[in-house]
């Protein structure tokens, strides 16, 4: 049982420690609830923009940098996990990519030892649009192959793509910077090279970083870059997030939002905790 | 090139054979021996670990990231769908369909039983063409169906046709176009370093 | 004594040769030919009619009429149950127990996994000793489960042990004894003729 | 097309002969709701007693003959079954199985064929509990025994019974009345022998009939005979019922009660319905 | 209790008899589920023709005339009501209004006293179309009308009328024909005023009738003639109903529906029940 | 013409004021007495039945049949909406607002708490405007509301806005302009001759 | 003794003129002035804070702690219970009775309609007694429910009973026998020293 | 918007603060799910004790001390509260009053402020049923007083009490120690003053006591001492336990728990939170 209790105790230890660096970075928590009319709560991101769209436009300082805590319902698991859900809220800009980028490497290089068994992986909704586009690829097949994407069928996405170059098909293939971006140059000439250099800086000085257009995101409501992390030989990500748009009540907020898994998290990071914690 | 760190599920039966043949192709050691029950065979330097499982364990497996790569066919994706798996490539291979027959090439008039084990392929199916059905769960024999008296239509896998012709029974519509597909786990896809030749292979094999 | 109306309802496996064996011995003409893959045999004047199927479908058979009697084991009854069907002897062959293992011989400590293809079975037991665990549902293969990393513990059928013993795991607790069960479709068992034999047998044998 | 709309109507036509008949006979319908509060009706029983049982008891003349009509929900295939629950309240002496008995023949010898192709299952709760309680099995036994027979299942029941006498064990094998009797007269001397042969009379002139005390009924407020008609060659009862007590609001009601299911009637009757009625 | 009894049964028999009319008119029953996945039925006509729709086109031979009987649940009021609902399906042309009509008729005037006691109302949503935009009134003024009057608010559905002329106003208050017909007249000479002519003849034979555009019925479904019928002195329609065309799967259903509500027809004829039936 | 078969059902209060009026000035007998508590008036010859009643009991009366016309606010029919009864006439009488009204003329900042009566119309109009508020059930003296530290803002009748302004509320946005309505029996408007009278008039006063 | 931070919330009506007796009995200066309209009176040094409103929502306003005690009937607390709240004295008056009542002096036979303003008391007591009831709610003038058709019995509080027979009604059952309870806010009662002087009261009573 | 985040804030470093105490106090945090099969958690200890009795006894080392945070529903009013349940679990004396008594002080005094503006009431069913019993009480009637209690009417619980001495009814109203150990003493002279006294002086050096056996607690498992944390002027306590014996699958569980409702304690101490974190 003690092995148990101090596994849970390392557990809250770690989500206390998370939280802490957010309110230290200056985010605010926004509460939100678990289950509303029998719906169990699968993403605060909703519940946040809904509350914040309760005040006046006016009244609200950008950017805002907000977070919500607390378990979210996995219905294909029938079990609740521990999130934390993160929001950089402003002007929507590719420069909040930066911001939220450079605020998990500071996460990560918290825990000694995290960082070198970590893995990003970057994808981007714009850039695999304009490169769809740029292959003459017409706008419904565009559609069904993001489709594909997000329900991880590499397989119809491709055939899809038949009439494609090889070298766009390539993108859809975890690559590290410089083999994508070559790929990329290739393809997409006319790309904003400069801001994907700024993103890789941000993240490879810390963590190992590749580049993958499959990846797409879990949610519909992203629109440019999308980026997962990874623990080494943990076979689910540690964090997932995006740039996206949403709009509530007639008013847009753009920005990027992050969700971290607690759970894998804490097993990657478990070990390490209970010398840092005595 | 060190395998020490990648597993492949494979799902028993027709795709397994194919699976040799493919493993074969490549020049890696097929460690199956015919007569043994042996199902886990952990890697080796020379090859990658091998696990034999039933077709719809294959995702679960996969998606849990038990194994890092799995084989099993189509049908079985859309059966028993998994969020945490990416269908990488169609192995071509193990190709058959899934399809709707019965004692007479017309679809059904009115409500009707249907004997199945793609429930939901079924059910998905026939809430498309809003057709009211009432499902009966059967786990295999699904041929025998109409002749036992247990329902006029089957929802079933087909491959050369031979059963159904057998048991006379004719293809209605197909549902769904199967063959073998390689799936990952898409944590692992996209980060272990170890699956870069597989990843490889797909793009040249363009 | 006719057997034009009756039809028996096996399960495929370990449980079909114990029927054999029953069938012989009561000098009925065996009509399964071992390299035929023939599942469906009409009833003749000899013997009744013959319905291979696999396990979890003999209770639907037996329960839809389609079959008079069935042969399965308990723990597929148990498993699948269905209340049209009446369990009316202990055929005692094909005798194996559905077991809680693991890999030390202790009783899980705290909120634990556990893999199963008995789903229901395994969450009523955990149910009464109120135990939380999660389930993952596997069909096949569950002493793979502790080894790969799937679960600690797995809720299997065993039968000599060896499986177990091979994968290094060890019984913990028996959930449930099963044997092959003779079931009958209770509308049928209570009124059909054709079954006053069976029904006679099952008397005389006390 | 012409088929189905032609099966429906047939169908229909026979739920409103078996309907005028009960009408005929001086039976009363109670009308009671099919679902309430999210909670699908699968018994008409409850709910017809629960209405009754609103009357001041003084109001009430027995014998009391009422019908429900309408689906009942069946959990386990998940769909609704057309059924006719009829309930002979009264004073619950066995005079009243009689007079149940002899109302389902009426209803039978009605259509032309359907007796021939009828079989009529008796069990009797009240003798099991006598014939094992003079085999002296424990009450606890007693008990578990019939929870095993409502299951279906016969393997516990009778290894529970090994150490009566085979006779008593062979009273749960179906059986014609005669032998029926040879081996109840054995085990239980004492039994109301009359009765019992007023019983098979009313029936076995009609219909064939089998006794047999393994058959228990699906509802726990069964006491004395419990019964189920069956068609040959059809695998589902199309009539079960028997003699019950129920407290209902500190009332006893006490009765026999049966239900029909109209599906496997009508499959039975299609037929003849089809000459029947043209 | 007997009062109660008696009553339950008068209204059984009512049942009864307006089956056996439908079923000696040579109509179908289609039968359908009271309640499914914890959604209560409020109407029939959706899942008669979800039904219908499941046989090939070609099979169906025009008109069909179709019922479907048992409660559907008010969720007004939390409970159930008996109702019987008819469809009348075919081309769609206005020959089916008549159809429709004349069905009803002979329903009515089976029972001795009823016609004298009741009145319809006649209401038509393709005729206050055409004199809408008669009166220049905006597409998008016409439908919110249309939402106003099926709420039952006069009052918006006036006020967003003030532009046009009284005549046309004056066409939403209950009339007789004549005058409603004068009225019609004088602000859409172009319409069908023979169709008209004839389904008032159908109806006024047997019972008094008033014409009124503010009656559009309870669905959205509806598109031309509607209709309900009131027992003078209770407060709720015996029947409603209507022209419709639905589309199912892909399917155009055309046709006439109606809903007989079956507790209110009771009370008006109960008595006259009695002794018809003693 | 003859009132022996109509029955008016009218709200108590400033609604029963502006009914007399109305009443007298259509020449008929005003039957109440302001000493009596009677409030039930069987129909006579020379005037309908009137029936006082609560305001929120109106709509009931209407829509059951007991009344065959109703005088009530549009606030209460907006409440209680009762789909047995049809809006026939703005009798313009009784006029006045639901507002939302606070201590400051200022939209509610985020998550707010309001006190009212009129629940319905204010989730309504809250959840319109996907503004988060937590609802307050008050039957009456709303205005008091800010003042003790109940909820910060109101959902509330005002006539003139002196309640409001004595307890130093500022009106923030109108929710609903209401006044005296004449509802009527769906059934009855439609069919009863005895209403012709009163179609009559509102065809008139056009 | 010291007022300054104790209020009463008393509910309008026969309560509010009950309440002022005992309050003037006590020695208090009793602040309404029965030509104002104000409902709310601050606290000052020689009495405590009061408010009038309406019966059903003192629980409320003494549930949240708006008011520390509160002057309301049992038929008022038993209809809307707050488990914020502490039942702490009978003050006696007010006396009155929640009645079953119709036209004639007997149960009602077979399922009925009840009209009431007392859903939650009604309900309750039909289901005690398992008698099935259709509700009608009706806010006032239930004594007329019966005679204008619309249910032939209701459950309403009675006091002298005139009303009911003036209306040719019968009280069948006492449902509750009410009188007007002295109620505190849980927290407030066991911990405001002001309210020390009231728990003295009570005490002494005795 | 300003004001409202940094609420948030405040109120989330103040549960952070309260959970770090926990922490440090060697208690073992338990996760809990908010919801399961459509139900909402209401209280924690269920769930707790559940998980708890999943280890072997024998494996667990006495005392143990674990907490659970997390919002409960208050279904009375719809919402979700922050709350956090703690658990002293161990053999059960009153000793485990006394360590639970002194947790609660040292959590008060670590703000300035708090204590002094805190009021702790105790009750105690243990002495409550001793005193009835000593009065000559039957059973029965104690039950029916402790109901009344747990439901807060006090009028009723007096009247059952009427034939008892006015000593023991001055028991139930709130008093100072002093005062309330005189009236014990003269009704209860064999009560445990010793441990009664202990109790009183590990809370009032810090806040104000007051004892009053009409606080009976909300949860039916309650045996013995119960409390309340009032802060003066807020109408909710911030803090409500007592002793209890849980039996949890045929283990029996004894201990002190409570649980602290966040929502009054951030209104409470929300402002000298400002200056302590700033």
């Amino acid at each position: 049982m003690d092995e148990w209790l101090n596994q849970n105790r390392r557990e809250y230890e770690l989500m206390m420690m998370v939280i802490n660096q957010f309110l230290a970075q200056g985010f605010y928590p926004v509460p939100t609830a678990p289950a509303q009319a029998g719906h169990y709560r699968e993403d605060h991101t909703q519940s946040i923009l809904e509350l914040l769209s309760s005040f006046p436009e006016s009244h609200i300082q950008f950017p805002l940098q907000v977070f919500s805590l607390g378990p979210v319902y996995d219905p294909g698991y029938g079990r609740w996990a521990e999130t934390i859900d993160v929001e950089i809220l402003g002007a929507g800009g590719p420069q909040h990519e930066l911001l939220a980028l450079e605020l998990i490497m500071r996460l990560i290089t918290t825990w000694p030892g995290l960082a070198s068994r970590t893995l990003m992986v970057m994808g981007h909704l714009g850039l695999l649009n304009q490169v769809l586009t740029r292959e003459s690829v017409p706008d419904v097949i565009v559609t069904q192959i993001r489709q594909a994407l997000r329900s991880g069928n590499l397989v119809t996405a491709e055939s899809l793509m038949t009439h494609t170059t090889p070298k766009s098909r390539r993108l859809l293939l975890s690559k590290p910077y410089k083999e994508f971006l070559d790929n990329l140059r290739k393809t997409l000439p006319e790309a904003d090279f400069d801001h994907l250099s700024r993103l890789e800086q941000v993240v490879h000085q810390h963590v190992e970083t590749r580049w993958d257009l499959s990846l797409t995101g879990n949610w519909p409501y992203y629109t440019d870059l999308v980026f997962s992390l990874y623990l080494k030989d943990v076979g689910q990500p540690v964090l997932n997030g995006g740039r996206f748009v949403q709009e509530i009540n007639g008013r847009s907020w753009q920005g990027v939002g992050f969700t971290l898994y607690l759970d894998p998290l804490y097993h990657a990071v478990g070990q390490e905790m209970e010398s840092l914690m005595s | 090139m060190s395998f020490q760190n990648v597993t492949v599920a494979i799902a028993k039966g027709r795709i397994l054979e194919g699976a040799k043949t493919l493993w074969q192709q490549s020049g890696l050691l097929w460690p199956v021996d015919e007569d043994s029950r042996q199902l886990w065979f952990a890697p080796s330097p020379e090859r990658p670990g091998m696990l034999i499982a039933r077709a719809r364990d294959i995702p679960t497996l996969v998606g849990m990231g038990i194994a890092d790569l799995g084989i099993v066919g189509l049908d079985v994706l859309e059966e028993y769908p998994n969020n945490h798996v990416l269908q990488v490539a169609d192995l071509k291979f193990a190709q058959c369909r899934v399809v709707l027959a019965g004692q007479k090439n017309q679809w059904p008039e009115g409500p009707t039983r249907i004997a199945t084990k793609y429930q939901r392929i079924a059910q998905t199916y026939f809430t498309i063409h809003r057709h009211p059905v009432e499902m009966v769960s059967l786990s295999g024999s699904l041929e025998l169906a109409p002749v036992i008296g247990l329902a006029p239509y089957i929802v079933d896998i087909v491959d050369t046709g031979n059963t159904l012709r057998q048991h006379q029974l004719t293809e209605i519509a197909t549902i769904l176009e199967s063959s073998a597909r390689l799936i990952a786990n898409a944590s692992h896809w996209r980060t272990k370093p170890e699956l870069e030749h597989v990843r490889h292979l797909l793009q040249h094999e363009e």
